[in-house]
This record gives structure tokens, C-alpha cells and sequence, in this order.
């Protein structure tokens, strides 16, 4: 009685063809993406910019006192994300081991 | 109409994957949800459907507006799941995966707790193959970290239901169906004795509350390409279910709720692995549910249960849009990945779609879930708890909406070139993206399923709320893009980050440690004593009863004697005491022999018995 | 085992034997309203046999009643045993009720003899297989060592 | 025919096992299909009259046509009607199953002996479950014994026949145990009918009271629990199932401690009354009890370490018969279900797996767990039912384990024992670890591990093991089970 092979995932193998394998300087002018980095950036400040701008133009019904501040969502927003990552770097700090601490 | 249970056609149907093959079984695949959907569609609500085991009436479906909103979303990411499987060959996985499906369907039908345990396990057992298919030394691992917590899990909730009936006269229904049969029925568990602890307890640990999440970060990267896609669909929901069944309005679920919304994505952001990412993010967005299931009110609960409804349908396209890459390049770390966007425009398309819907941008999904819970919070006053949620808001932006897609995609160029998806996952990614944006923009296709009427106050598409939650989007993709350019933002690093499960990682292998140390010497003495000491003692006790006592005593006395040594009357006691050893040694075989210690318990315990009888 | 040496032994062994048998039966007979029966009859019997092996060896009396006949008639004993309560139960009475043997509407005197014959029957059965079974032990036990050690592990 | 059922269940295959060995000289092709058939009519017998007696129509049987106290009875009722179809059944598989097997094992000319021995195993094994008088009880409880004792020492290996002996001094002595108690008994009541006894002690509790009836249980119990291997009298039952021929290992340990258990059960039942474990001799319940459930921990915790398949399957058995002990001794109407269930269940689940060991035998000369490595793909079929057989071992919901456990624990609950859940629960834990160390062999071995088990094995071997690992499903899902063990409760007529 024969048997197929087991059927795996595929896992990284750099001998195997059908994995794809990182290819460096193969004359790649990038895309879009690549070539608007700048125009993305500051679109989106433009943007964040016009966003805080319509707050004085709606009529604000708030739950909590803090959201008639101009600009809060935005300023919290901001504040928020900056908080997270700079938090998160310390907590790196913290937890953040060789990867192959749980093999050890 | 006579209904058959949905999860029964799944788990049942599985059973005749492995004698199919090639076209046809990829169409039965297909097809298997698809039956089961329409079997749902037969039965009307208020129907029950019953069958007597052991005792007890278990109701395999009880419908309700509740259940059914979960069948539906569960039979969608059947379907899609399938679809984007469908290349896959493994029949492990196949079964596993549609029997997983079916136990789930199983879970949110069922009308008694008894029934709704059995499909718990159900899920538990089904799931871990996901992750064993994968095959590798350390995803078995984390297949069995997995399925371990899953059967502690499991043995709460069963210890928890027994209790719970013990104290309950055998009560055991999960939902008393108004006679109307529609709506969701409210049925909180009674706060008495321990066993309703137990159940929280089990619920919890699938829910994945902090400390007890650790199975999900574990176990989910750990699943194969598509299993992961089945993964993040059912159990947490199923918990989620449960929990809005059996104990809305707890007050401590918000603070849970918080917890979980708030600091995974800390660990998100520093995470490479970007499906273990997700499950930060999961846990995150189930911090949300959490939350509505504890504040409790109409609004909450129906925020709970449209945010998991939407939640199913973005994390599934999320995962699938990793699952695409883990499956065309075998990575998944940030580090290895970025540029890909230029051979898999596709997949990038879907994966900012699901980035949005999850960090609920107008238009996509969240945006119409997320704020239901959002403003119920607020109505009830919850200050901190809503600032929280805000934070975590804001925070889903920057790992889900942000990292996920910047870093697979976009990012530097890590010069690979991998083919685009294969059709069935586009085509199940097509499905899952427009499925978001069709919620995202007509919110009444899903507020019409969902068990309270949703009050004008808290519909989405009003001016302040729009641009409300655009500024804080928009400014929070600012702090990151501001952060990036800085060189501010942290790299991708190879790492691993130590979570809840460094506890008890660490006390497994602390008490193996003292398992094949100190406990193996322990037993290893226990055994001697059983099967040598105790039976060699005692035929030489019934040989000669004075001279065992003296040697015994003797040996004791000598063991202090010891300390003596050099001492011309301790060395010729311990003289004789080796030779009464010795004498010992040839009126008596040296090692037990197991017949005469069998003959020598026999003896024991009829002499116990003697005096217990008699007594 | 050795042969006994002494012709008074040998001649009185020799012509116990029938003797020894004939006591056998007619313990077996007496089965049914006094003491004995088919096991002590049995008892009886073989140790007429073992007489001869002590006598005259081993061989001799193996000779007398050969392996293959004792396991033979060890099982054929309790096969008569079985055979005639099955024959009740085919002649619609219960399992060993041997008045039944006489047939559906016999006379009591007939249900009588057939009692006593039913009865003397399992008993030969039980005397065949009692018979067999001491030779075999005693045989099994009086058997020459071969060369090889007893239970060495 | 009904009506002399029970004699027949028990005489065809005594009668077969008698013509085997004086056939086999004639023709050696008649033994397979002889056993066979005679097995075959004892388990369409025991199934018949299982089906009969639901409802409560007991069957009672008056041998020689003596009235009952003073002749032998037979009486069938839902309780061993049960054991008579669980016996007869597994019996029956037996011998399908083992024609290859005993082809590697034994030689030539032990083969029809050991059919013989098979089958009047078999009928001892039926006689005790059938009989209703205690003397007679004995007798078969004799025929069972020596015939266990030759079916274990015909291994091939020296250490069978060692195996076979202790179970010969230690099985001697538990019958002499039980043959003291039965005469104690008789020298108080006069009588050895069942019925009668039991008559007795109900027109006069004062007998409880009495030494020689406290001595005739406790000679009963310990005699009944050096048979039924009950911690800490288990010493004879793994060399016994190790060594044994994988045929005798798959029947003895699917029927012969259940049939002890069965015994007890019966002892208490019909002769000295579930009275004599409340108000006659609570210590000696609470003293089961405690075996029971240190059976319970300890002989799964013991199966662990075993790297011998069939060790390991007989120290797990220890533990399983605590569970059935454990049923008896809570006395409750649910603690009984699930302990009566537990004899269908758990030779159900046993046998399959001594059936998944001798595979192993066959295969590999031995049955080393760590050969069952690749298992699943060689054997599919068989690695199918060894996982649905270890599930139901570990009390997996939807396979009949659970359902003993179920009620188990929900007959503990309802009479306030609460320690047993925890111990219950510890039970399924240790098991998961065996169970699972040999799924992991069978299903996730590494892919370059190469599989010593060869192809999967021949039909006759492979069609009882998926019988038995189904029916582990069957009495899981469907409720056929539970009712017939709620009417062999009604038929004991217990007051909850």
C-alpha cells in the first residue's frame, strides 16, 4: 500500500524553487506608491489639517464636556498614538527576547 | 416543519470529505455551507429542536434573533473560509475545519447548557488539528499549549454547569424563549455558589481576557495559511455569545472589557509576527464586545453583537490577507516581508480594506458597530471607560490599520517577488472586502438583525460623528506617519515578547523539572517501600516478630549511632546489626515478588476489613 | 520411577486391578441413594491405572490407557453430562430433568426408571471425564524431566 | 425456545467447547467455524433475552426441574442481561478476530485446545452472570478461573507461563476467599438460593448483625476483589494481560474483571440486600469507596510510565474498574447508571485496544507503544479506532465514556459525595496523558520516523476492532445504553 506524502505548509526553504526568494537590484524603478512617498505624506497632513478645520462647522452634541474642546478627536487621536508607541518602545524594553527563547 | 440542526449538516456532512475527490469535492465544500444555510433559513425562529440523552432534554437549536445573528455570520465565514481553502489538499484539514464550523453553529444553537458544553469541546477538539496540520516541530508545541488551555477551559465549564445543576435543581436551560419566539432572551445566571464562578471562569479563558489570552497568540500564528482564517472566526465569538447570553449587564465584564482593549496593542505594535498582530488586535476588538456585554443595556448588547458580526468579517479578511502572503512567500515576520504590493496588488487592495473596516473608518465596517458600544458607554456615564475605548480606538488604527498593510506591503523592499494570491482566495478575500464595505455603508442591513431597535441617537452617519471620528483617525495615521519620518516609530526586530504565558511556560517546566527530580525520587522510594520494604518487613515481622522490632530499633538506634563512629561499643553494634542484615537477607528473598505482595494486600485489607466487620 | 522388584507386588498388583475396576462401577451405581458416585467412582477407577504405573513403571502404565485415550474420553464424559440434559430439554422438560426421558405421557413408573437412568448416565459422564482427568494429573506430574531447567525467569 | 434460553446460552458453547478437541482429530477446518457458531448462538441467545426482559420480565430458569430454593435457578435480568451480552459479544469477536493472531502465536498443535479453553471460558464466564445460586455462582466462578489461567499461560514467552501462575496463587486465593464467605453464609441461612437469602434478610434485618454474616461480605468482598483486580489486589493483572497471548489479553480484559464486578454487584443486589452497605456495614462501603476512587487515580497515574501497550492497557484497567466499584458503592439511581453503563463501555473501549495491541503483536512481535509510530498512515482504519477508543477512554463528550462519567459525577453530586468529582476529573486528566502519548504515535510521529507497523492488518482482525471502536460511539450518541441500564436498576428494585 502506497501513500501520498504528508502534505506540509510551505516553510521557508531557500532550495526550494516554488518559495520565492528576496531579488536585489533587478533594475526596479518601485511603483506609484514608491515614486508619491512625498505627495502621500503630505496629503495627509493636508488633510489632517482640513479634517480639524470642520470642527467649526457642525453643531457638537457631547456626552462628556471634553469633546466641545476644538479639535479634541484630533488631539487625542495624535496624543493617543504617540503615547502607544512610545509606551510600547519601553515595554520592548521589557519583554522583548531572542527568538528563540522558548527553544532554549 | 421538522428542523435539522445546521451544526449537525456540517459536522455530519465533514464525515464524507475523505470519500470524495478532485472537482467533486472542492463543489461539495462548497456546497456544505451553502445546505446548512438554507436548513437555518427553514426553521423559524422559536423552534427547538430536541433530543433525550443521558437524562436530560438537550435542545440542539433553540432560535432566537441572538442565535440567529451568529448563525448567519458563522455561515459566512464558513462559506468564505471554504472558498479560500479550497485549493488546500489536506483532508485533516478539511474535515477539521467544517466540523469546526458545524460545532460553533452548534454552540450558539444550543438552548441548554448541557448541549452548549458539548459543542465547546466540540470546538476545542475540532480546532487543534488546524494547527497540528501544519506539521512542525514547534507549531505541535503550540498546538498542544493550545489544546491544553482549551480542555482547562472546557473542565471549568463542565465542573461549573454540574455545580450549577447541583445547586439548581438540574436547571439547565441557557435561553427561555419568549412566547413570541424573537427577540434575544435575557436569562442571567444566578450569582450563587461556585459554580457559576467556574463557568465565567471557562468563558473567560476562551474569550481570551487578559492573563488567559495567551492561547491565541500562541496557538493562532502557530495554524496553517487557512486554518488561521477558520480560527479567528468561531471560538472567541462563541464566548462572546455565551456571555450575552448568560451574563449580560456584569458589572466586572466592563473592566475586563477595558483591559482587553487596552493593552494588547501595546504588545501589537512591538509584535513581528503580523498574524500574531491580529491576535493582539483580536483581543482588542473583543475588549469592545466585552464591554457592551457589561454595560449590558439594549444598545450595549446589540453593539456587542453587531461588533462581532462585523469583527468575524474584517479579522477573517485580515487573516486571509496573511494567510495569501505566509502562503506565497512562507513568511510572516514584519522583518522578512515589505514590497509586496508590487506583485500582489490584490491582496494589498483587500488587506486596506479590512485595515479600514477594522479601524472602523466611514463607510467600513467597525464604523457602524464600534459606536454603538462607544456611545452606550458614554450614556451610562462610564467616563474612563470610554477614554479608554477612545485610546483603543485610535490604537487600532496605528497596528491593524497601519502596521499590518504598511509593513506586508509597503515598507522597504524585502526583494520578494511572489506570485499574486491564487483565484479561490481572491475570490473569498473579494467576497469578505465587499461584505465590509456594504455593512459600512447601509448599517440597516445588519441593525434589522440585531434584537433591540436601534434609537436614532446612536445611527452612525450623523455630521458629528463622521467627522469626529475622521479627525481622530486622520490624526492618529498623522502620529504615526510623524513618528515614522522621525525614525522614531520602533523597527521590526526578530524577537519573541514575553507575554501572560511566561507564567506558566515557565511554572510547566519548573514542575517537569520537579516531576523528574525530586517527585520521580519520591515515588521511586514510594514504590521501594511498597513493593520491597513494607512486604519484605512484614514476612520477616510474621517469621520472627522480636527479632523484625529489634532490627528495626536497632537500626534506627544506629543510624544516630552513627554520629558515634570509632567508638569500640557502637562498632560492634553496627557489627551485629549488619549481620542480623545479612541473616535477614537469606531467611527472606531480597526483592518483592509480586505475588507474595499481592498475597501480602490481600491479607492487609481482609484484616482491615475483619476489623471493620467486627468492630 | 522404578520397576518394583518384588514378584508378590507384581502378582497382587496384576490381580487387583480387575477388582479395583469392578468397585469402581459399583461405587458409581450406588451414585443415585447412597454414597459415592461418578467422582469417586472416577477416583476409584484411575487409581487402578496408577496402580500399574507405580508397579510397573511409567511406560506400563501409560500403556493401560494411553495419552491420546485419556484425552479423549476427558472431554467425552462431560459431553454424556451435557448430551442427556440437552435429551431432556429436546424431550420438553427442563435441562437435566431426566423423568422427561421417558417420554411426554409415560407412566410414573416409567418417569421413575427413567430418572435412575438419566441420573447413572451423568454420572458415568462425570466417573469418564474424573477418570481421565486423575490419569492425566497423575501422569502429567509422574512424567520424566527432560533435560531442561524450570521456570528460569 | 425462550423459555430454555438461558441453559442453552450457557451449554452450546460448553457443548462446542467439548466436541472441539474430539472433532479437531478428525477434521482440524471444523474448530474455527464451531467456536464460531457456538458463540454466535450465545450472543443472538443473550441479545434475545436482553430484549425480553425490558420492562421487567425477568426469565427464570429451574434446573432439573427442581423447585428454585432447592434446586439450581437461573434467572436473567436487565442487570446481567446486559453482562450476558456483553460476554457473549465480546467472545464472539474474539473469535473472529484471532485467527491470524494465533496462527503467529501459538503453534499448531495448541490451536484447537485453545479454542476449547476459549469457549469454556466463555461459558464460565456466562455462568456466573446467570446463575442465582450463589454455590453455583462458584462453580462457574472455578470453570472461569482455571480456564483463564491456561488461556493466559499458553504466551509464548517463559514469562507467561509465570504470569498464568501468579494469577493461579492469587486467583486460588480469592476463590477460596469467596467459597469461605458462600459457606459462612449457607451455615447462617441454610441456603444458597439468592432469592432465598435475600428473603431472609429482609424479614430480618437482624441478621446484619450478626458476625458470621459480617464475616460471610467481608470474605465475599475481598474474594470478589482480588478477582476483579481492585486496587491495591491488582498485582496478578498486568503480568497476566502482558504476557498472555494477545487473544486471551483482548478476552480476559474486555470480560473477566467485569464479571467479578458484576458478582459484587449481584452479591449485593439479590443476596444480602443493598441494605447490608447503608445500615448492616456503612465502613465497608465508605472502605470501597475509597479503593475505588484511589483505583481510580492511581491506576491511570501507573499507566503513564508504561512503554508496554498491553501493561499500560491493564493498569488503565485498573482504574476503569473503579469507576464500576465506584457506581455500586454510591448507591444512587445515577451513580448506578453509570457504573452498569461502564461494563458495555469500557469492553467496548478495552476491547478495541487489546485488539489495536495484538495488530501491534502480529506486526511487530511486540506490543511497544513507541511502535505504533506512523500508525495513522499505515493503518488508517486501525489508527481510527484507537483514537475513538482512547476519546472514550478519556471520557470525551459523544463516546460512551463520557456518559459513565456523566453520571458518575452527577450520582456523586446527588448524594453529597463531592470529593468524587475532583477525583473523577483527575482520572480523565491522567488519562488524556496516556491516551494522548498514543495518539501523538499514531497520528503526529515525525514524517521521518519509520513506521515498524507495516501494512494495516487483515479483515478478520480489522472488522471487531471497528465494531468495538464503534460501538464506543454508538453507546455515546445514542440512548440505548442508559435505558437498558435504568432498567437493569428497576429490575434491582433499589429505592433511590
Amino acid at each position: 500500500m502506497s501513500h501520498p506524502p504528508v502534505p506540509t505548509e510551505p516553510i521557508f526553504n531557500p532550495e526550494d524553487p516554488e518559495v520565492p526568494v528576496p531579488v536585489r537590484g533587478t533594475g526596479d524603478h518601485g511603483t506609484w506608491f514608491t515614486r508619491h512617498v512625498r505627495g502621500i505624506i503630505i496629503g495627509l497632513y493636508v488633510t489632517a489639517f482640513v479634517v480639524l478645520m470642520l470642527d467649526l462647522f457642525y453643531a457638537k452634541h457631547s456626552y462628556f464636556s471634553e469633546e466641545d474642546w476644538f479639535g479634541f478627536y484630533g488631539f487625542y487621536g495624535f496624543v493617543g498614538c504617540v503615547t502607544l508607541v512610545l509606551l510600547a518602545k519601553l515595554l520592548r524594553k521589557a519583554v522583548m527576547r531572542s527568538e528563540d527563547y522558548w527553544d532554549a | 416543519m421538522p428542523s435539522f440542526p445546521p451544526a449537525l449538516v456540517l459536522s455530519l456532512g465533514a464525515l464524507l470529505i475523505p470519500f470524495l475527490r478532485g472537482p467533486l469535492r472542492k463543489l461539495y465544500l462548497l456546497a456544505l455551507p451553502i445546505v446548512s444555510f438554507a436548513a437555518l433559513l427553514a426553521t423559524p425562529q422559536g423552534s427547538s429542536f430536541d433530543y433525550e440523552a443521558f437524562g436530560h432534554t438537550l435542545t440542539l437549536m433553540q432560535v432566537d434573533k441572538t442565535s440567529l445573528l451568529f448563525g448567519y455570520v458563522f455561515h459566512f465565514a464558513a462559506f468564505v473560509g471554504v472558498l479560500y481553502a479550497l485549493h488546500v489538499k489536506d483532508t485533516t484539514q478539511q474535515v477539521s475545519a467544517v466540523i469546526y464550523a458545524g460545532m460553533a453553529l452548534g454552540a450558539v444553537f444550543a438552548g441548554d447548557l448541557i448541549t452548549f458544553w458539548l459543542f465547546w469541546e466540540g470546538l476545542a477538539f475540532s480546532s487543534v488539528f488546524l494547527i497540528l496540520a501544519r506539521r512542525q516541530a514547534d507549531s505541535n508545541r503550540a498546538a498542544m499549549h493550545y489544546l491544553l488551555v482549551q480542555i482547562v477551559s472546557g473542565l471549568l465549564l463542565l465542573v461549573g454547569i454540574a455545580l450549577y445543576m447541583h445547586g439548581h435543581d438540574g436547571a439547565t436551560a441557557m435561553a427561555r424563549l419568549t412566547p413570541s419566539g424573537s427577540g434575544h432572551s435575557i436569562f442571567n445566571l444566578d450569582w450563587a455558589g461556585p459554580g457559576v464562578w467556574l463557568i465565567f471562569l471557562g468563558l473567560g479563558i476562551k474569550c481570551a481576557w487578559p492573563l488567559l489570552h495567551s492561547w491565541v497568540t500562541v496557538g493562532y500564528p502557530a495554524a496553517t495559511a487557512t486554518g488561521a482564517v477558520f480560527l479567528s472566526a468561531f471560538t472567541t465569538k462563541c464566548a462572546v455569545y455565551a456571555l450575552v447570553r448568560l451574563f449580560p449587564g456584569t458589572e466586572e465584564l466592563i473592566w475586563i472589557g477595558v483591559g482587553m482593549a487596552g493593552f494588547p496593542i501595546f504588545y501589537a505594535v512591538i509584535e513581528n509576527d503580523l498574524r500574531r498582530v491580529l491576535c493582539y488586535s483580536m483581543i482588542n476588538q473583543i475588549g469592545f464586545m466585552v464591554v457592551g456585554v457589561g454595560i449590558g443595556t439594549e444598545l450595549a448588547l446589540n453593539g456587542a453583537m453587531a461588533h462581532a458580526f462585523c469583527d468575524i468579517i474584517f479579522k477573517g479578511l485580515l487573516f486571509m490577507t496573511m494567510g495569501a502572503v505566509l502562503f506565497r512567500t512562507g513568511r510572516m515576520n514584519g522583518s522578512d516581508l515589505g514590497g509586496l504590493h508590487r506583485t500582489m496588488p490584490w491582496t494589498a487592495a483587500f488587506c486596506a480594506i479590512g485595515a479600514a473596516s477594522i479601524s472602523a473608518f466611514p463607510l467600513f465596517s467597525a464604523f457602524i458597530s464600534k459606536s454603538l458600544i462607544m456611545i452606550a458607554a458614554a450614556r451610562e456615564g462610564y467616563h474612563l471607560v470610554w477614554l479608554v475605548l477612545l485610546f483603543a480606538a485610535a490604537g487600532v488604527l496605528e497596528h491593524a490599520g497601519i502596521k499590518i498593510p504598511f509593513f506586508a506591503f509597503f515598507a522597504h523592499d524585502s526583494g520578494l517577488r511572489p506570485k499574486e494570491a491564487p483565484r479561490n482566495m481572491l475570490a473569498a478575500m473579494a467576497i469578505s472586502g465587499l461584505a465590509c464595505i456594504g455593512l459600512g455603508s447601509f448599517p440597516d442591513l445588519l441593525y434589522r438583525h440585531l434584537p433591540y431597535a436601534i434609537p436614532d441617537y446612536a445611527l452612525p452617519y450623523t455630521w458629528p460623528h463622521v467627522i469626529q471620528q475622521t479627525q481622530l483617525l486622520v490624526w492618529s495615521a498623522l502620529a504615526v506617519g510623524t513618528l515614522m519620518l522621525l525614525r522614531f516609530y520602533p523597527p521590526e526586530l526578530r524577537s519573541v515578547n514575553l507575554d501572560a504565558d511566561w507564567w506558566y511556560r515557565k511554572a510547566t517546566r519548573a514542575f517537569v523539572a520537579f516531576g523528574q527530580g525530586p517527585l520521580m525520587r519520591i515515588f521511586g522510594w514510594l514504590s521501594k517501600a511498597v513493593h520491597e520494604t513494607i512486604p519484605t518487613g512484614l514476612r520477616y515481622f510474621a517469621r520472627n516478630p522480636g527479632g523484625a522490632v529489634r532490627l528495626a530499633f536497632d537500626r534506627v538506634a544506629l543510624g544516630w549511632a552513627g554520629l558515634f563512629r570509632g567508638m569500640p561499643a557502637v562498632d560492634a553494634a553496627q557489627e551485629r546489626l549488619r549481620e542480623d542484615q545479612a541473616r535477614f537477607a537469606e531467611t527472606t528473598p531480597g526483592a518483592a515478588w509480586p505475588i507474595s505482595t499481592t498475597v501480602l494486600y490481600t491479607a492487609v485489607v481482609f484484616l482491615v476489613f475483619l476489623l471493620v466487620v467486627l468492630a | 520411577m522404578s520397576d518394583a522388584q518384588s514378584p508378590v507386588i507384581r502378582y497382587v498388583a496384576r490381580r487387583a486391578v480387575p477388582f479395583i475396576q469392578l468397585y469402581a462401577l459399583y461405587v458409581l451405581g450406588h451414585g443415585e441413594d447412597g454414597p459415592g458416585g461418578g467422582f469417586q467412582g472416577g477416583v476409584i477407577f484411575a487409581s487402578s491405572i496408577v496402580l500399574l504405573a507405580l508397579v510397573f513403571g511409567y511406560g506400563a502404565g501409560r500403556k493401560a490407557c494411553p495419552e491420546r485415550i485419556s484425552d479423549f474420553i476427558s472431554p467425552l464424559g462431560c459431553l454424556v453430562y451435557a448430551s442427556i440434559g440437552l435429551l431432556c430439554l429436546l424431550m420438553g422438560g427442563m435441562f437435566l430433568e431426566y423423568a422427561r426421558l421417558a417420554g411426554p405421557d409415560a407412566s410414573d413408573h416409567a418417569k421413575h426408571a427413567a430418572h435412575h437412568f438419566g441420573l447413572i448416565g451423568i454420572e458415568a459422564g462425570v466417573m469418564l471425564t474424573v477418570t481421565a482427568s486423575m490419569v492425566t494429573l497423575f501422569f502429567e506430574m509422574a512424567r520424566p524431566a527432560p533435560d531442561e531447567g524450570g521456570l528460569d525467569e | 425456545m425462550l423459555q430454555h434460553l438461558p441453559v442453552l446460552t450457557i451449554m452450546v458453547p460448553m457443548f462446542a467447547g467439548l466436541l472441539v478437541p474430539l472433532l479437531a482429530r478428525v477434521h482440524a477446518g471444523i474448530v474455527r467455524p464451531l467456536t464460531i457458531g457456538a458463540l454466535g448462538f450465545s450472543c443472538f441467545a443473550a441479545i434475545h433475552m436482553l430484549l425480553h426482559v425490558q420492562g421487567g420480565h425477568p426469565i427464570e430458569y429451574a434446573m432439573g426441574g427442581w423447585p428454585i430454593p432447592t434446586g439450581i435457578g437461573y434467572r436473567v435480568d436487565g442487570l446481567n442481561a446486559m453482562v450476558l451480552v456483553m460476554i457473549a459479544v465480546i467472545g464472539l469477536l474474539t473469535a473472529l478476530w484471532m485467527r491470524r493472531s494465533i496462527e503467529d502465536e501459538l503453534p499448531a498443535a495448541a490451536r484447537p485446545g485453545y479454542h476449547a479453553v476459549l469457549l469454556l471460558a466463555c461459558t464460565g464466564f456466562l455462568g456466573i452472570t446467570i446463575t442465582a445460586d450463589i454455590f453455583n455462582l462458584y462453580v462457574f466462578l472455578e470453570i472461569a478461573s482455571i480456564t483463564s489461567y491456561v488461556l493466559i499461560a499458553m504466551g509464548r514467552r517463559r514469562q507467561a507461563l509465570y504470569a498464568g501462575y501468579s494469577y493461579l496463587i492469587v486467583g486460588s486465593i480469592g476463590a477460596t476467599f469467596i467459597l469461605l464467605g458462600i459457606g459462612h453464609l449457607y451455615m447462617r441461612t441454610g441456603s444458597l438460593a439468592m432469592a432465598d437469602i435475600l428473603a431472609q434478610f429482609q424479614a430480618n434485618p437482624d441478621l446484619y448483625g450478626m458476625s458470621d454474616v459480617r464475616m460471610a461480605f467481608a470474605f465475599l468482598v475481598v474474594g470478589l476483589a482480588i478477582k476483579m483486580a481492585l486496587f491495591p489486589l491488582h498485582g496478578w493483572q498486568p503480568g497476566a494481560y502482558t504476557h498472555a497471548p494477545s487473544a486471551s489479553s483482548l478476552f480476559i480484559a474486555a470480560t473477566s474483571t467485569k464479571v467479578s464486578a458484576y458478582a459484587l454487584y449481584r452479591i449485593v443486589f439479590s443476596v444480602f440486600g443493598t441494605e447490608v452497605l447503608v445500615s448492616g456495614l456503612p465502613p465497608v462501603r465508605d472502605a470501597l469507596l475509597a479503593m475505588a476512587c484511589a483505583a481510580i487515580v492511581l491506576g491511570p497515574l501507573i499507566a503513564i510510565s508504561q512503554g508496554d501497550l498491553k501493561r499500560l492497557l491493564a493498569y488503565s484497567s485498573v482504574g476503569q474498574i473503579g469507576y464500576i466499584v465506584l457506581g455500586l458503592m454510591l448507591l444512587d439511581e445515577r451513580g448506578l447508571t453509570g457504573g452498569i453503563i461502564h461494563f458495555w463501555n469500557h469492553a467496548a473501549a478495552k476491547g478495541a485496544l487489546f485488539c489495536v495491541a495484538g495488530a501491534l503483536v502480529l506486526r511487530t512481535g511486540a506490543a511497544r507503544v513507541d511502535d505504533l509510530a506512523g500508525l495513522g498512515r499505515r493503518a488508517p482504519w486501525t489508527a481510527s479506532a484507537v483514537t475513538v477508543a482512547g476519546c472514550s477512554m478519556v471520557g470525551v463528550p459523544l463516546t460512551a465514556g463520557f456518559l459513565s462519567k456523566w453520571y458518575l459525577a452527577t450520582g456523586a453530586l446527588a448524594t453529597d459525595r463531592l470529593y468524587v468529582v475532583p477525583v473523577l476529573l483527575a482520572s480523565s486528566g491522567l488519562t488524556a496523558v496516556y491516551v494522548w502519548r498514543i495518539l501523538q504515535k499514531v497520528w503526529f510521529a515525525p514524517a521521518d520516523v519509520e513506521p515498524r507497523v507495516g501494512a494495516e492488518v487483515p479483515w478478520s482482525m480489522r472488522l471487531p476492532t471497528l465494531v468495538l471502536a464503534a460501538a464506543c460511539l454508538v453507546f455515546g450518541i445514542a440512548p440505548w445504553s442508559v435505558e437498558f441500564a435504568r432498567d437493569a436498576i428497576a429490575a434491582l428494585g433499589i429505592a433511590p
